[in-house]
């Protein structure tokens, strides 16, 4: 214990009797629990915690929250490092182990600091002045910048941890638990409002967790203890602590990242989630985010040591820590007096306040002096000395305009300077939401102006500083949200607290230099107040050129500390007011969220859904492998033993083409199509006449968007008079059921049809091959199988192995073929019934790829294979689907217009290799002229190239320019500098008189 | 996460939705009659207004309807929900 | 009845029965599948008088016309799904009755009848958190205050489209999910139960619960 | 005042007093031969290119904001030429090899790094379709290759390429040539350079209209009065609309928020751009440290530049699919562009039928890899009244006449 040096025995939040043991940089510390990893460092005596960005300056903790701008650790180890933690954000556990970042070899002595002495050549984007010579250079540049840049290390292992992430639901949803979000909760809760108060704390009650006060003539304290008691006890108020409120999107749609796990050792994390991102709908929303203090740019304001005020003040208090031995306060308002008074009390001794105010608040300034503090009135601290450490602070007085000094330095020891230049409302949420700020002269600082969506701002939020006022406008605010949705009257009782009488801060952007030292604007990177000087004059005098030229507020910290006295000081340096240079939009998150919190539990095998046909697990037992169609899980081929995908495939093809191949066709989209108008509908999106199709029958159908180009494609078949059966290619299935009804509802909403998609109703096996009707002779009793009885192009209800099915006579595979669909659950039944029947004809299951390649012999095309949104049916070669004599059809006009009439349009035809033994790459380009230099004309591609086991040779598919007029010609295809030669042909190659498909 | 009001379900989420662009374009024809020019104006060309907007969502993840939406495309509120077939309404002020 | 040994629901190759306790004890979500549950989807217009009438008498089932809401019984009840749109419920093995009886009940009336049985499978989900698993992906507000007994709706779970029908205020849940998706929807569920405790249990147990708590 | 190390050095002796303003902030002249309206990087360089290869230097650029402030400020910076169809391909190889010499050229380090982009196949389809692209690429000559999936490895290591993934890496396709630049100095450059040979930057000089005698344009009407002009070009990504509007033209152009966020800067971890269609993502990292990672495009019309968090959610469900190392990384900053989504995915640079109103939009979410090839042909069809061969093929009347560029196919992922 007495290792803590800063530790004071009593007070504070924090639980003395269990001490946790953590290491920083490899050395053994302690702390206890309540204690965050800074809390616990400054107890320990630690102040110099990293190396700043660029001049990688020695740096200590600044402030105590979400703030810090300074303090980021490398925090675990292994797979369960992370990088850029807030060290005043992470809390302690045994055995937490953390390490400075951007730092080399250490953080006391770190080979980076040469970049300081050498820091007159880095000004403000010096690397878009320089690194240019000469220009292939850059890559080595490069290479040294990356390396210098970015803090921490990114994981090197897959995350461990698991995700969460859920929705909800609320009346009033509270950002922020301090006394004004408190009040705002009771106030909602008690009027039975579902609530939901978020605080990014480990405890609940913002600066009262602090600060003192008293709230209804009882310690601040006590009355929160009350009040959380009170939350816990109420059905429809859920409280989370260590939940940061990140986002503020559309509609009132909020975003709260809870951390369940993080405060705890590993060993305790087991099985939960780590964290968990809350997405929230909210009715009202109250913002009641505090304010952040600001600091004051003065030379050296950067050296460990040197730190806000409230964050001091809250080591003290909430921490029982002493944040040094002896300190210098220095504030341009009145908040820093209690400070003072808190920390002497605490046993740091306040050698002096400085108040850049001439007139100072008597009534503060009074207890001060009581406890032996000196005030120095108009004064500041121009100057921090010191190392690794401050060591002194020089005083000078200001003078009336605060641009010069006066009288005499006095140089003060100490260990710790407590700065408030201010405050700024977290209006962070507030500016998401959309709404418009403005700025109050009174307090210096932006504030909320115009909302855009149903919420509030209350309290510091809305620069409402004292408590009094801050938890009145909570509990109306709570009342009034709550009223909105339906609860209570809207009226709600404030609990009293002593009001204080505020005199108006004096800003001091630029606290003037006494020397030649760096005065910091954004500390975390390396921003000073010459560099926006000098942006200034560069002209990038644009608050959004600012930021980008300087990238100040473009920190872990998104400026939180720095946005408005870097605003200031540009202002100040372009002659304009701060209004006028405006502020920049904040945008989420408020504070960074875990990439895995952000994708909860949608990973690993809950990435994306794999649809699965009935038959899917006898293809698995197979040893099958699969194809990604869409979310579909296809066979792609059957492997043998150690056949590879070329032998499986000629073997699968070499079934089907002399005697029985089966395949899962079940991922086909289908749709049941009912109604008086039901013919109407297929005639306008298809480019076929149906009207004339008999009950019975079936046929093929093409459907083009407007432009013209082919879109979709399948067989439907007429069950009745008013009734047919749609199919869908398999990744068109949504697309087409979406379009058909967009048809309907928007186009012809007088038509009487109705749309089902039944594509999971039925499991449909198709079995091709010579051999397939006589094993259906054997299965199917009550259906007539022959050519004439049921032609090709035909449907019938019947049994298949004793199972009700519906057999379609079609043929994607040039062969005799059935597909026979019967309801899903009895998908497995039926293949396995035609396996086991179909053994002595040696029944092949074929994949995806076998029925590729059965279907280009055949020269049947694949839509998004043959065509890729370019293609029109005419070149395709399919005119005849285009109905002549039909008035109108989805795509009619496009196809009239001049480019879909071009001869030298690229048309469908077939390729065959010289080498017959060689299969070209799909995708290969044809060239116009083999011989020609880059860039060669190229008149077309190949869409499909396969070795086909039938012709014993390979063959092709393309797309040709005047394909069609060129039979008979030799044209080169190129792909990864091969060039083959190919004679073009009709775009068939098995069966042409389809005798065999019909047969 | 915008909002939607379903005129047949509710309100729901935006995810269950998908936004179906402009409406109230009317499709030129008979097809003989409509030049290239009016066709591809058609086909193609759209107001794309900074402000009030009325397009066309599907609510594809609920009860399968399309209807129409008037919205701010600078604020994304929902001024009016409306079914297909129905005029826009009358006053829409952002 | 060869062939209904043969059915197989989309969820059988998880053998779930074979994992199912016969007492859930503390779990915070019971879930198990409602194997074959008959379902047909009834298209029509339900300002025809005609069509409403024809089908009540069919079904012996009002249609509701209040969006998102469910009528009838115990074993026989229709979901509204769109303002023309229904799917009704039946016992395993009705399906082929119910679509008879409403095609003969609507023969001349413009309705359409269609049975989607084998296109979708039940995941009953039951239990203290069975509120919180689903809210992890569903965007509907669920509070009892804006959704109870009786309500359904078409929505989106996780990744998978589907439709929810709350059957009692334990609450138990009806979801309804495309055959396809049941394999990834029933493994979400599973591992979003998986904190509040999770018990798988056979239909004739889920049936059990039910009755249990409806005589509380 | 020539930017260099020299010139670092000597500013360090007098605390940088005395480097000059990157561009001046003139007032408006009553006229101007051009008027661009629009300071974004196309915008910038066709003023640029006006001035300095069509001897055109009395330009104005009109900015209702701040220069560069649009989508060139907002995107994912990455740059590759590897497109299908040869229009395309010609346009972007002649503005990649402007990139190569761009920082020289401009005498302002836009930080073009050729660290390569990769686009990842995890289907068959995806393999068919990246081989048709790498043959057409290379046969146009630009460079692009394919890896096989071990390949990838090799080439980018913390790729997970294992079989059992939900869409498993079958391959990718890679051009070494491609990579990223500092968006915000490819604006600054242009402006710097532009401003140089003569060209007037008007920031805060929002146009409310177009001024026109019959077919003839003459001015612009702007907050800061009225800029008379012989020639006027709109370069207003996700304004082009708003702008044709104004001239009576209704163009084939639809407004959509585009997403992008940043993660935390940490030491180098990944050395090259990473995109997946499938999978939906793309990534690479900064100078900073930052990953820079982006999205597709929102499915509505929008003009608010604001992001939203289902996007964000998938996008970082994708990247944990290919990275699950990154899973403890955090976000940092999220925001969205607004970009002109065409048909056919090509952009449009073009005269129109009005007169001297010249329009270059519809550049989807790939116009900053354009920026310097756009400007160049575009100051030729303002400077000639005619397009270049290289965007003679982007016209307007394609829309009508069906000659689409249709770049989905091969699209991929947005960017």
């Amino acid at each position: 214990m007495t290792a803590q040096s800063h530790r004071n025995p009593t007070g504070g939040r924090i639980d003395r009797a269990r001490t946790l043991g953590f290491t920083f940089n490899g050395r053994y510390y302690e702390g206890h629990p309540g204690d965050t990893l800074a809390s616990a460092l400054l107890a320990n005596g630690v102040h110099l915690v990293g190396r700043s960005f660029k001049y990688h300056r020695p740096r200590g903790i600044v402030g105590s929250g979400a703030e810090e701008p300074n303090a980021l650790v490398q925090l675990g180890q292994g797979a369960l490092t992370e990088p850029n933690v807030r060290a005043t954000q992470a809390e302690l556990h045994d055995g937490l182990a953390a390490a400075s970042v951007n730092c080399w070899p250490g953080v006391r002595w770190d080979i980076g600091a040469i970049n300081g002495l050498l820091g007159g050549l880095f000004p403000a984007g010096f690397y878009y002045k320089t690194f240019m010579w000469p220009a292939r250079a850059w890559r080595a540049y490069e290479w040294f910048i990356r390396r210098a840049a970015g803090l921490g290390l990114a994981p090197r292992e897959p995350d461990p941890e698991r995700y969460d992430g859920t929705h909800a639901h609320c009346d009033v949803l509270v950002a922020g638990g301090g006394p004004a979000g408190l009040a705002a909760a009771l106030a909602a809760g008690r009027a039975g409002g579902r609530v939901i108060l978020a605080d990014e704390q480990a405890e609940i009650g913002g600066s009262l967790l602090a600060g003192g006060g008293t709230i209804d003539g009882r310690p601040a304290r006590a009355w929160l203890d009350d009040a959380t008691a009170e939350l816990a006890g109420m059905a429809e108020v859920r409280v989370l602590p260590r939940a940061t409120v990140f986002g503020y999107y559309d509609h009132n749609y909020l975003g709260i990242a809870e951390r369940l796990a993080d405060h705890l050792p590993p060993a305790e994390r087991a099985g939960r989630a780590r964290q968990r991102v809350w997405k929230v709908r909210a009715g009202r929303v109250v913002l009641a985010t505090g304010a952040i203090e600001r600091p004051l740019v003065f030379d050296g304001n950067d050296r460990p040591g040197v730190m806000l005020a409230t964050a001091a003040q809250a080591y003290a208090n909430r921490w029982a820590v002493r944040v040094g031995d002896r300190a210098v306060v220095v504030t341009n308002n009145d908040s820093a007096y209690q400070t003072a008074l808190d920390l002497s009390e605490s046993g740091v001794a306040v050698a002096l306040l400085a108040d850049l105010r001439a007139e100072v608040p008597a009534a503060l300034a009074q207890r001060l002096s009581r406890a032996g503090i000196e005030v120095a009135a108009g004064s500041a601290v121009v100057d921090a000395a010191g190392g690794t450490r401050v060591t002194s602070a020089e005083i000078r007085r200001l003078g009336a305009d605060g641009t010069t000094l006066e009288g005499p330095a006095r140089h003060v020891p100490c260990d710790v300077i407590a700065v408030s230049g201010g405050w700024s409302p977290a209006v962070h949420l507030f500016s998401q939401s959309g709404g418009r700020l403005r700025w109050d002269e009174a307090i210096a600082g932006f504030v909320p102006d115009i909302s855009r969506q149903a919420e509030v701002s209350v309290g510091a939020a809305r620069g409402t500083f004292d408590l009094a006022a801050a938890l009145a406008e909570g509990a109306r605010a709570g009342a009034a949200a709550a009223h909105a949705a339906g609860f209570g009257d809207g009226t709600a009782t404030a609990p009293a607290a002593n009001a204080r009488e505020v005199i108006a801060p004096r800003p001091v952007w630029r606290v003037p230099s006494a020397g030649r030292g760096k005065a910091f604007v954004d500390i975390q990177n390396d921003v000073t107040a010459a560099d926006i000087a000098l942006a200034a004059r560069e002209g990038y005098s644009a608050v959004e050129h600012l930021k980008r030229y300087t990238t100040t507020g473009m920190g872990t910290d998104q400026g939180k500390t720095s946005n408005v006295n870097a605003l200031a000081i540009l202002a100040h340096a372009t002659g304009t007011a701060i209004p006028a240079v405006g502020t920049t939009t904040f945008r989420p998150p408020y504070t960074p969220v875990t990439f895995g919190a952000l994708a909860g539990r949608t990973v690993g095998p809950l990435f994306d859904p794999a649809r699965l046909t009935a038959m899917h697990p006898w293809h698995v037992q197979a040893g099958t492998r699969f194809e990604d169609v869409g979310q579909w899980k296809r066979p792609w081929y059957y492997p043998r033993g150690s056949e590879t995908l070329h032998q499986a495939v000629a073997r699968e093809c070499r079934a089907v083409r002399t005697s029985l191949g089966i395949m899962d066709a079940s991922t086909l989209g289908k749709i049941d199509i009912q109604g008086p108008d039901a013919a109407k509908l297929l005639d306008l999106v298809y480019t076929n006449a149906w009207g004339g199709l008999e009950v019975g029958r079936c046929r093929y159908g093409l459907m083009l968007k407007e432009d013209g180009m082919v879109f979709d494609d399948g067989v439907t078949a007429r069950l009745g008079p008013q009734h047919f059966h749609m199919t869908t290619t398999t990744g068109g299935a949504a697309r087409v059921m979406a379009w058909l009804e967009e048809w309907l509802q928007t186009e012809r909403p007088h038509w009487r049809v109705y749309l089902t998609s039944v594509t999971t109703q039925w499991a449909v096996a198709a079995i091709a091959g010579p051999n397939a009707r006589r094993l259906m002779a054997e299965l199917c009793p009550n259906i007539a199988l022959d050519a004439i009885d049921f032609p090709f192009m035909a449907w019938r209800d019947g049994t298949v192995a004793g199972i009700a099915a519906r057999v379609f006579r079609v043929s994607f595979s040039g062969e005799s073929a059935f597909e026979i669909n019967v309801p899903s659950s009895q998908g497995m039944a039926l293949w396995q019934a035609l396996m086991t029947a179909g053994a002595k004809y040696d029944i092949t299951p074929y994949g995806t790829e076998a029925m590729h390649v059965l279907r280009a012999e055949k020269g049947f095309v694949i839509v998004g294979q043959e065509t890729d949104g370019t293609v029109t049916p005419g070149d395709l070669g399919m005119d005849w689907i285009v109905g002549k004599k039909k008035p109108d059809f989805v795509g009619r006009r496009g196809l009239a217009r001049a480019d879909c009439k071009r001869p030298d349009r690229k048309q469908l035809v077939g390729l065959l290799p010289q080498d017959p033994k060689e299969v070209l790459v799909e995708g290969a380009q044809i060239m116009a002229d083999a011989a020609a230099p880059p860039p060669v004309p190229m008149e077309g591609h190949v869409t499909s190239s396969y070795w086909s086991a039938t012709l014993s040779r390979s063959f092709a598919l393309a797309l040709l320019k005047g394909g069609r007029a060129r039979h008979g010609q030799t044209v080169p295809v190129h792909a990864y500098g091969k060039t083959s030669w190919a004679q073009v042909t009709e775009p068939i190659f098995y069966d042409k008189e389809g005798e065999k498909l019909r047969g | 996460m915008l909002l939607i009001a379903c005129p047949f379900c509710g309100p729901r989420d935006e995810t269950e939705f998908r936004c179906g662009g402009e409406s109230h374009i009317a499709r030129p024809g008979p097809a003989e009659t409509v030049s290239d020019e009016r066709w591809g104006d058609y086909l193609f060309n759209r107001a794309n207004p900074k402000g009030v907007h009325l397009e066309r969502w599907l609510h594809g993840h609920g009860c399968g309807q399309w209807f129409n939406v008037a919205r701010d495309t600078v604020s994304h509120r929902v001024l009016a929900v409306y079914r297909m077939g129905d005029p826009p309404p009358k006053d829409l002020t952002p | 009845m060869a062939e209904i040994v043969l059915r197989q629901s989309p969820l059988d190759h998880l053998s779930l029965d074979a994992r199912a306790v016969a007492e859930p004890g503390p779990a915070g979500v019971v879930a198990g599948e409602r194997r074959f549950v008959a379902k047909v989807n009834l298209r029509g217009d339900p300002a025809d008088e005609a069509f409403v009438k024809v089908a009540k008498g069919a079904l012996k089932v009002f249609l509701p016309t209040t969006p998102n809401t469910v009528d009838g019984k115990r074993d026989r009840y229709a979901l509204w799904l769109g303002p023309d749109e229904w799917l009704v419920i039946g016992a395993p093995g009705t399906e082929g009755r119910l679509v008879a009886d409403l095609r003969k009940a609507l023969d001349g009336i413009v309705a359409a009848v269609t049975d989607v049985t084998e296109g979708r499978t039940v995941i009953r989900l039951s239990g203290v958190h069975a509120r919180e698993t689903l809210a992890k992906g569903c965007g509907l507000d669920l509070h009892p205050r804006a959704f109870g007994r009786g309500r359904c709706a078409q929505t989106r779970l996780g990744k998978a489209n589907v439709i929810l029908h709350q059957l009692d205020d334990a609450p138990t849940f009806d979801v309804y999910v495309e055959r396809s998706f049941a394999d990834y929807l029933w493994r979400w569920i599973e591992d979003g139960a998986s904190e509040y405790g999770f018990a798988i249990v056979a239909e004739p147990i889920m049936a059990a619960l039910k009755a249990r708590r409806a005589t509380r | 005042m020539k930017y260099s190390l020299l010139g670092l050095i000597k500013g360090a002796g007098n605390h940088h007093k005395d480097w000059p303003a990157a561009w001046r902030q003139p007032e408006p002249k009553p006229a101007y031969d051009v008027v661009i309206i629009g300071g974004g990087g196309h915008g910038l360089a066709t003023a640029y290119f006006l001035a300095k290869e069509h001897g055109v230097t009395n330009v104005a650029v009109v900015e209702k904001g701040w220069i560069g402030g649009g989508n060139t400020g907002r995107n994912t910076t990455i740059v590759r030429s590897n497109y299908l169809w040869d229009e395309s391909a010609h346009l972007y190889e002649k503005s990649l090899k402007l990139w190569e010499g761009l920082s020289q050229e401009l005498n302002f380090n836009t930080m073009f790094s050729q660290r390569g982009v990769m686009n990842l196949a995890h289907n068959l389809h995806d393999l068919r379709e990246l081989n048709r692209r790498v043959s057409a690429i290379r046969l146009n000559g630009i460079d692009s290759e394919f890896l096989t999936t071990e390949q990838v490895k090799a080439f980018c290591p913390i790729i997970n390429t294992a079989p059992t993934i939900r869409y498993p890496v079958l391959g990718a396709s890679l051009q070494r040539r491609g990579g990223t630049a500092r968006h915000d100095a490819v604006a600054w450059g242009f402006a710097r350079a532009a401003d140089r040979l003569g060209v007037d930057i008007l920031q805060n000089c929002e146009v409310t209209g177009i001024r026109r005698e019959g077919i003839r344009v003459t001015g612009v009407e702007t907050t800061r009065g009225f800029i008379g002009a012989r020639k006027i070009g709109s370069v207003a990504a996700g304004h082009s609309s708003v702008i044709a509007a104004m001239a009576g033209l209704r163009l084939p152009i639809e407004s959509h928020p585009l997403q992008a966020l940043v993660s935390e800067p940490v030491k180098p971890v990944l050395d090259t751009v990473v995109m997946s269609g499938a999978v939906h993502v793309y990534v690479s990292q900064s100078d900073k440290g930052e990953l820079v990672i982006g999205a597709g495009i929102d499915a509505y019309n929008s003009y608010a530049q604001r992001g939203t968090l289902q996007v964000i959610e998938e996008q970082m469900a994708a990247l944990i699919e290919l990275f699950p190392m990154f899973s403890r990384m955090r976000l940092m900053r999220q925001w969205a562009g607004i970009v002109d989504v065409c048909p056919d995915a090509s952009p449009i640079m073009a005269r129109t039928p009005v007169e001297g109103f010249y329009i270059n939009c519809g550049w989807g979410t790939g116009g900053f890899k354009a920026t310097p090839g756009s400007g160049w042909v575009f100051a030729h069809t303002i400077a000639q009244d005619r397009p270049h061969e290289l965007n003679a093929a982007f016209t307007l009347e394609r829309f009508s006449s069906g000659a689409l560029i249709d770049e989905h196919g091969a699209a991929a992922v947005a960017h």
